[in-house]
């Protein structure tokens, strides 16, 4: 319909795999944390974690928010807001001294 | 014809209102304690000799601007017989000349201005450290070395670097003294640093510049710079303490009084004798100390005495109504009779 | 030039303007949720900020966390992305029952991610005494989360509108349906910032020692 | 009527149809009619906040004066600087940009018409939300342990000496509101929460409007108006809005952070319990600044319309002045410590956002020196407008400079909290920002009413205005340099600040007697003014092919545009020179726009009017009138009555039938203006999840 119909859609098929993917990085993600726990990985936990959840976050985006197949226009903005926040907050969280580089 | 006059008066007007202004801010100079315009210690002279040639460089761009407008104005206007304009849709040279010209000045201003802020935020190691602490609506310094606590005068050895290292009790100060360097807020659960110097003995005034409630106005600071053997002289004076009065003495009706009408609950006096000290240490109604009380000659603030009023009208009508002269005061109406005040005066004058 | 604009086309790319071809609802749709990551931006750097302030009262949020529990609701809300995708496909297929069906159960999902949160607040006030005045570490934990939680809830509200227009009407008119897509956006997009919370206020933080 | 729906709707309501009397004004979508409202309420606050700052002027023309007890001067100058900012200049930017944004881009309405509705009505019950703190509002000073200290019991709020203390219940922390000055501890009492859930409300109409705007720029405009084809306006319009959509989310959540500090006890900038109170200051000023350039970008777009008609030149650099704009913009979230250079960050965030700082002047110096290369070498005509525009780039220049001397952080050590900063900000705002709108009010009045404002009223106002607003703030800079901090409600005799204070105070009542003069310039003119036909200023942009005043439905023809300045090319060649030359069919040209465009061949079809927008705006200060009396029942039983009602309007929002057949409208094709063809149907509708969030 309207707005919906681009030619590049996934399937319902396609959908529910996303599904699967999601669902295991989320399983990797709680795994990771309690290896943590008794092993630890140091920054090594980290680095991890942030790159499953960027996975997961861009997965959605691209695939159920359709991103991927639409206008350029609109994930300009999108991500424009996104970046404009991350570099603000990471500017004052840096000057309140809450991001210090090492642990 | 007609319309050409008017335009002379108008241009008449316009330099006349701009000489006014300047003559008057020629005479409005002087005497005026807070300005900014004479520095008195290495600090302030530091952001003096960096002003001047930035405002400098401001009062060229604005004779540029005000001056391309004047003739714009006056060589283009449309007038009988005027052609129509040429459909000129800009010039690339130019506006690439109008962006990099006033980045090449602006970079300029930036590599003084870095310098200095890295300079003048970082203490002497060396240098004495008076803490101050800024209270809804007067400034308490507390000399760490010494021991001593006082208020709304800060005493400090000419000559000198003195590190301040100042928090904040209850909400944001600011702590300002224009002869001697920049402000720096007072953070209430954190430390800020003003490095203060002057070169001189002298008394230089000062004020809370952030806003800070009601009385905001009325917060005000004084620092007294003298020669480096007084002020050791002052510090060990000020480490002595108070004679507790005996019966029969001058002070003594004050100091029972004192000690009726509850103002120890808020100030502290350091008596000789220990068992009339202060029983309640730096309770949330902390009060300036008293215990040199008349060895500083502005209180409540540096507000008082005012002009042409003397220390003892000033501090009657302090104790009268404090809420009166500094409203939302911490110190309250204690409803005190006349006697009774003029007894606390009495007392209170004799604790140099 | 200024003949009727046919209902049916309404909100689609304007033939007669210059534009981006993008539905104004849609672009509108994007640009606030753009905005949105400024929001939640500002409230997950304030709880970053006070989570490893040392020396508050106890507890921090970060001693009490039931990671088992809410990686079970963060599953819950990452299936209902799920449910949400496929109820918007149905209505692409024009299969008005199956995006029906969809949309209740993504509204179900969200519904049972917000009673487990509910569960999980209720249990940090009573059982471990973690109020929002405990300490400023509590307050942005409940902070961010009641903020994402009104969002969920707000999602939830539009989820069964929806429905039930569809219920009342045999299904959704394009006008509708577009709002099935922009319901959808806004579902995924609480969806992902889900994702940054459970990451990086659940699963990284760590009480200051 | 060709535009019964196919489709069936429910019927539940019919849509409002009254086009005359308060109804219409309520269910009104039409943007003009919006930009009206918005404007008439934005100058009443204007007058309001004026006189708020007159008292202050009293108050301070005399050293230790005792006009205002410090109560009242610590309200006047919090709501002064409030409402100039939030409920002024804001809103009659928004005025100008509803009013006009739809004519430049050669569009029927905004994108999302009902919301438009929504934004406006918003704005308005937030105004008065927040001025209700007059009546409701408490304010009290800190009350101590034993209920000792504090406010004397005989004295009312604020109490000392002074005889107005009338104003002193009202928000008194300041329009920055630091913490935790404005917090719960040291500003009990109801009023700063006035304060921050009004902000509140204000806030999400502008954000509400900046998405509306966004997308009214990026889908509607006219065929052949690419983005490099807008007028300035709309793009410094777009810009705005753009600034409005990223840093209105940042103050939103730090207000809500000081209401649940306020309101619900959690601690984010309780100092006594490790609260950082410098995590508000970031906050809002992230917010801040980009707030400076939202009321200054706006201003900067109506210069560039001006300077270019009148000097009958296109404007020079076209595009170095748009990506200028969207150069200050981007810059600007970039710079907000600037405001917290005193507050003991570290030097190497001080340098940094000291040099971020400096480098806004130049994007501004770009615009600067092409306003400039517009003049020069035109063919100026001196009309009101003009004045207003050439004053705005003179009176705005003396801000930006000494704006960098701020940048310059040692120096600003010295400046800030002064009336040195009071001078900068009132010289960009007031000489910038303000003097822009007046311009522009001049220069559409004719889009407005069909009629031109009197010059001669015009240029008394222009002078008047000129000269008092240097007298007043002009001598501000000295101050501030002579010691005279900020918010102070007394100052000393010995400090020797009387004389120019003085000045100033005069110089703030020439500023009122200007604007009573512009104000009745402009009610008489509203009647008794020229008629101006089509181009009164034979301008270049587009809206000016729509008939004056503009008709509902703005253009009967959308303009197929084919130029920058695409109006121009109509009406002028040029020569071999490069020189205009009017089109030897000129005149006819424009009389042929004007009829073609006052009399539609066809249907036209516009937005229908909708009761829902004011009922759901009306909610929102229900609810938060119950947030901040939620203690007692009644408060709780305010938030859910707000709900209902809120809830309900969206409801009715959402199933409301797009359209309802109106009379023939054929027969009232004649009748325009003033009485435009019925409308039909919305070039496209609100959208009916605008209600989250
Ligand atoms: C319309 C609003 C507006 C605008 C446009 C600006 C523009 C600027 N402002 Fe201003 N500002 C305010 C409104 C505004 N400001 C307000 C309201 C406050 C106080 C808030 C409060 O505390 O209550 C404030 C406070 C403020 C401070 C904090 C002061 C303090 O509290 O200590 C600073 C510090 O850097 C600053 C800097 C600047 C600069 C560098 C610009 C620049 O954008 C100016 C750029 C323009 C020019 C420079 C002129 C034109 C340029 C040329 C002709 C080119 C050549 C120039 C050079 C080479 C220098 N402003
Ligand atoms: C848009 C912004 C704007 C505008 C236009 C103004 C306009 C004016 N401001 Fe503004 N001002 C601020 C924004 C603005 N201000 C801000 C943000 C602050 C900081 C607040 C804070 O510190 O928290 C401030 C602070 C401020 C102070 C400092 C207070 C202090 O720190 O203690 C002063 C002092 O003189 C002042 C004066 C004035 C004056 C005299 C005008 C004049 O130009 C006003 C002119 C208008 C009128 C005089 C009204 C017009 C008409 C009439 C009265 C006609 C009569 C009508 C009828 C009979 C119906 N302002
Ligand atoms: C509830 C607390 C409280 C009580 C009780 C109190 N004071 Fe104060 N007092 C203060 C505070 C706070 C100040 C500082 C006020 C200011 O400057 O704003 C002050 C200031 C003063 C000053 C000026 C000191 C200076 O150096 O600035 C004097 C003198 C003084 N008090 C005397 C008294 C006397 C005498 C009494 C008893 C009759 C008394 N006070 C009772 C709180 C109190
Ligand atoms: Cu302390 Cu102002
Ligand atoms: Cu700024």
């Amino acid at each position: 319909m309207s707005s919906s119909e681009h030619i590049h859609h996934p399937s319902p098929a396609q959908y529910w795999k996303i599904a699967v993917v999601l669902a295991v990085l989320t399983a990797v993600e709680v795994a990771i944390y309690y290896i943590h726990r008794d092993f630890d990985l140091g920054n090594f936990n980290t680095v991890l974690l942030i790159g499953l959840a960027a996975l997961k976050f861009v997965i959605v985006i691209g695939w159920y928010m359709h991103l991927r197949f639409e206008n350029r226009m609109l994930s300009r903005f999108f991500t424009a807001g996104f970046i404009l926040a991350c570099a603000l907050y990471t500017i004052i969280l840096t000057a309140l001294g809450a991001i210090a580089l090492t642990r | 014809m007609v319309r050409s006059r008017h335009r002379l008066i108008r241009l008449g007007v316009l330099i006349g209102a701009v000489l006014v202004l300047g003559a008057c801010s020629l005479i409005g100079s002087e005497d005026q304690p807070l300005t900014t315009f004479e520095p008195a210690g290495p600090f302030a002279e530091q952001i003096d000799n960096l002003f001047w040639p930035v405002f400098w460089i401001a009062v060229a761009v604005f004779i540029l601007v005000q001056g391309a407008i004047l003739v714009a104005v006056f060589m283009f206007r449309d007038r009988d017989g005027s052609k129509e304009a040429k459909q000129l849709h800009g010039s690339p040279k130019l506006e690439i000349a109008w962006t990099i010209v006033p980045a090449l000045i602006l970079a300029g201003i930036a590599v003084p201005t870095t310098a200095a802020v890295f300079e003048l935020t970082e203490c002497d190691p060396d240098a004495i450290e008076i803490q101050v602490i800024g209270h809804q609506w007067w400034f308490e310094y507390h000399y760490p070395e010494a021991e001593i606590d006082t208020a709304n005068i800060m005493v400090i050895p000419a000559g000198q670097e003195v590190c301040a290292v100042m928090t904040s009790d209850d909400v944001l100060h600011n702590f300002w003294i224009p002869a001697l360097n920049g402000k720096r807020y007072l953070v209430p659960g954190q430390t800020t640093l003003l490095r203060l110097q002057a070169d001189e003995p002298g008394e230089y005034w000062g004020h809370c510049a952030e806003f800070c409630g009601l009385s905001h106005s009325l917060m005000r600071a004084r620092v007294q710079a003298v020669e480096p053997a007084e002020y050791e002289a002052w510090l060990a004076e000020q480490q002595t303490a108070a004679a507790t009065p005996v019966e029969g003495t001058d002070g003594y009706e004050g100091f029972e009084v004192f000690g009726a009408k509850g103002c120890i609950q808020c100030h502290t006096v350091r008596f000789e004798d220990d068992s009339a000290s202060n029983i309640i240490e730096r309770a949330s109604f902390n009060g300036p100390d008293l215990t040199h009380f008349a060895s500083r000659n502005v209180f409540a603030g540096a507000i008082l005495p005012e002009e042409g009023q003397s220390r003892d009208e000033a501090l009657k009508d302090w104790l009268a109504d404090p809420p009166y002269i500094k409203p939302g005061s911490f110190m309250p109406d204690l409803a005190l009779t006349e006697a009774e005040i003029d007894a606390l005066i009495v007392w209170l004058d004799s604790m140099e | 030039m200024t003949e009727l604009i046919h209902e049916a086309d309404l909100d689609h790319a304007h033939p007669e303007h210059e534009g981006t071809g993008v539905e104004d609802r849609k672009l509108g749709m994007w640009l606030f949720l753009s905005s949105e990551f400024l929001f939640f931006g500002a409230l997950i750097s304030n709880y970053l900020l006070y989570s490893q302030r040392p020396g508050f009262p106890q507890p921090y949020p970060a001693e009490i966390y039931d990671i088992p529990f809410t990686s079970v609701s963060s599953f819950v809300l990452l299936m209902s992305s799920l449910t949400m995708v496929l109820a918007h496909n149905a209505q692409t297929r024009e299969d008005a029952n199956g995006a029906r069906t969809w949309l209740f159960a993504t509204a179900a999902l969200g519904s049972v991610f917000l009673a487990g949160q509910v569960f999980e607040f209720t249990e940090f006030i009573v059982e471990f005494d973690m109020k929002l005045s405990t300490n400023p570490a509590a307050s942005a934990f409940y902070l961010l989360t009641g903020f994402h939680g009104t969002h969920v809830a707000i999602g939830v509200i539009m989820l069964l509108s929806l429905w039930g227009i569809s219920r009342r009407r045999g299904g959704l008119s394009d006008r509708h349906g577009l709002n099935l897509e922009l319901v959808g956006l806004y579902w995924h997009f609480v969806d992902i910032i889900w994702i940054v919370i459970f990451t990086v206020v659940y699963l990284l933080s760590e009480p200051p020692l | 009527m060709t535009a019964t729906a196919e489709r069936p709707t429910t019927t539940i309501f019919r849509r409002p149809s009254s086009t005359k009397g308060l109804w219409s004004w309520i269910t009104t979508v039409d943007h003009k009619r919006i930009g009206i409202m918005y404007g008439y309420a934005a100058f009443t606050f204007f007058i309001i906040g004026g006189m708020e700052a007159l008292l202050l002027r009293i108050q301070l023309s005399q050293a230790n004066g005792e006009f205002l007890t410090a109560g009242a001067y610590n309200a006047l100058f919090t709501m002064h600087g409030t409402t100039m900012i939030f409920l002024f200049v804001m809103p009659a930017s928004s005025a100008l940009m509803n009013y006009l944004l739809p004519l430049l881009i050669g569009a029927r309405d905004v994108a999302f018409p009902r919301l438009n509705a929504l934004s406006w009505w918003i704005f308005f019950f937030g105004g008065i939300f927040l001025y209700s703190t007059f009546i409701f509002g408490t304010s009290a000073a800190p009350v101590g342990v034993d209920g000792i200290g504090g406010i004397d019991g005989n004295l009312a709020p604020g109490g000392g000496p002074g005889s107005f203390n009338f104003l002193a219940d009202s928000p008194d922390g300041g329009w920055f509101g630091y913490q935790p000055n404005a917090g719960p501890l040291y500003s009990p009492g109801t009023a700063m929460d006035y304060w921050a859930l009004g902000l509140q409300i204000i806030g999400l109409a502008s954000l509400v409007s900046s998405v509306n705007f966004l997308v009214t720029v990026l889908n509607l405009r006219a065929k052949g108006m690419r983005l490099l084809r807008m007028p300035v306006f709309a793009w410094m319009t777009t810009i705005t809005s753009f600034l409005l959509l990223f840093s209105l989310p940042i103050i939103a959540v730090a207000l809500f952070m000081v209401t649940f500090d306020r309101q619900f006890g959690s601690l984010f900038f309780a100092a006594q319990a490790g609260g950082d109170v410098i995590l508000w200051q970031h906050l809002f000023w992230l917010f801040g600044h980009p707030e400076v350039y939202i009321l200054i970008l706006p201003a900067m777009g109506i210069v560039s319309e001006i300077l270019p008609t009148f000097s009958r030149k296109p404007l020079f650099g076209y595009s170095a002045v748009v990506f200028a704009g969207a150069a200050i913009a981007f810059l600007g979230f970039g710079v907000w410590a600037h405001h917290m250079f005193a507050s003991g960050i570290t030097p190497v965030a001080q340098a940094a956002f000291g040099l971020a700082t400096m480098t806004i002047a130049i994007p501004t110096g770009i615009k600067i020196f092409n306003w400039l290369g517009t003049m020069w070498m035109g063919r100026i005509r001196l009309s009101t407008p003009m004045l207003f525009a050439i004053g705005f780039v003179a009176m705005f220049t003396i801000g930006g400079l000494s704006g960098v001397t701020h940048a310059v952080v040692p120096s600003d050590w010295q400046q800030t909290d002064t009336y040195y900063i009071v001078a900068h900000f009132h010289y960009v705002i007031f000489g910038g920002a303000v003097f822009g709108l007046f311009g522009g009010l001049y220069y559409w009045f004719p889009k407005l009413t069909g009629r031109l404002m009197n010059e001669r009223l015009g240029k008394v106002h222009f002078w008047l205005m000129l000269l008092g607003f240097n007298l007043t703030f002009g001598p501000m800079h000295w101050l501030g340099l002579q010691g005279m901090v900020r918010r102070t409600w007394k100052y000393a005799p010995e400090t020797n600040l009387e004389p120019w204070n003085v000045a100033v105070t005069i110089g703030a009542f020439i500023i009122a007697f200007s604007i009573l003069i512009f104000m009745i310039n402009w009610f008489t003119s509203r009647r008794r003014g020229e008629v101006s036909g089509l181009d009164p200023w034979d301008a270049r942009t587009i809206e000016w092919m729509s008939p004056n005043p503009s008709p509902e439905y703005n253009f009967a023809v959308p303009p197929v545009v084919t130029s920058l300045d695409h109006f121009w090319h109509l009406k002028y060649d040029e020569d071999a020179e490069g020189r205009a030359v009017r089109k030897e069919d000129g005149d006819e040209i424009v009389a042929t726009i004007d009829h073609e465009q006052l009399n539609p061949a066809s249907p036209i079809h516009l937005p229908n009017p909708s009761y829902f927008p004011f009922f759901f705006a009306l909610g929102l200060p229900l609810m938060f009138y119950g947030v901040i009396y939620h203690k007692q029942l009644w408060g709780k039983g305010l938030i859910i009555v707000g709900l209902i009602i809120a809830l309900a309007a969206v409801i009715g929002w959402a199933i409301e039938p797009l359209e309802e057949p109106h009379g023939d409208h054929d027969e009232e094709q004649d009748a325009i203006p003033p009485s435009p063809p019925a409308a039909v149907l919305p070039p496209s509708e609100g959208e009916t999840e605008s209600s989250d969030d």
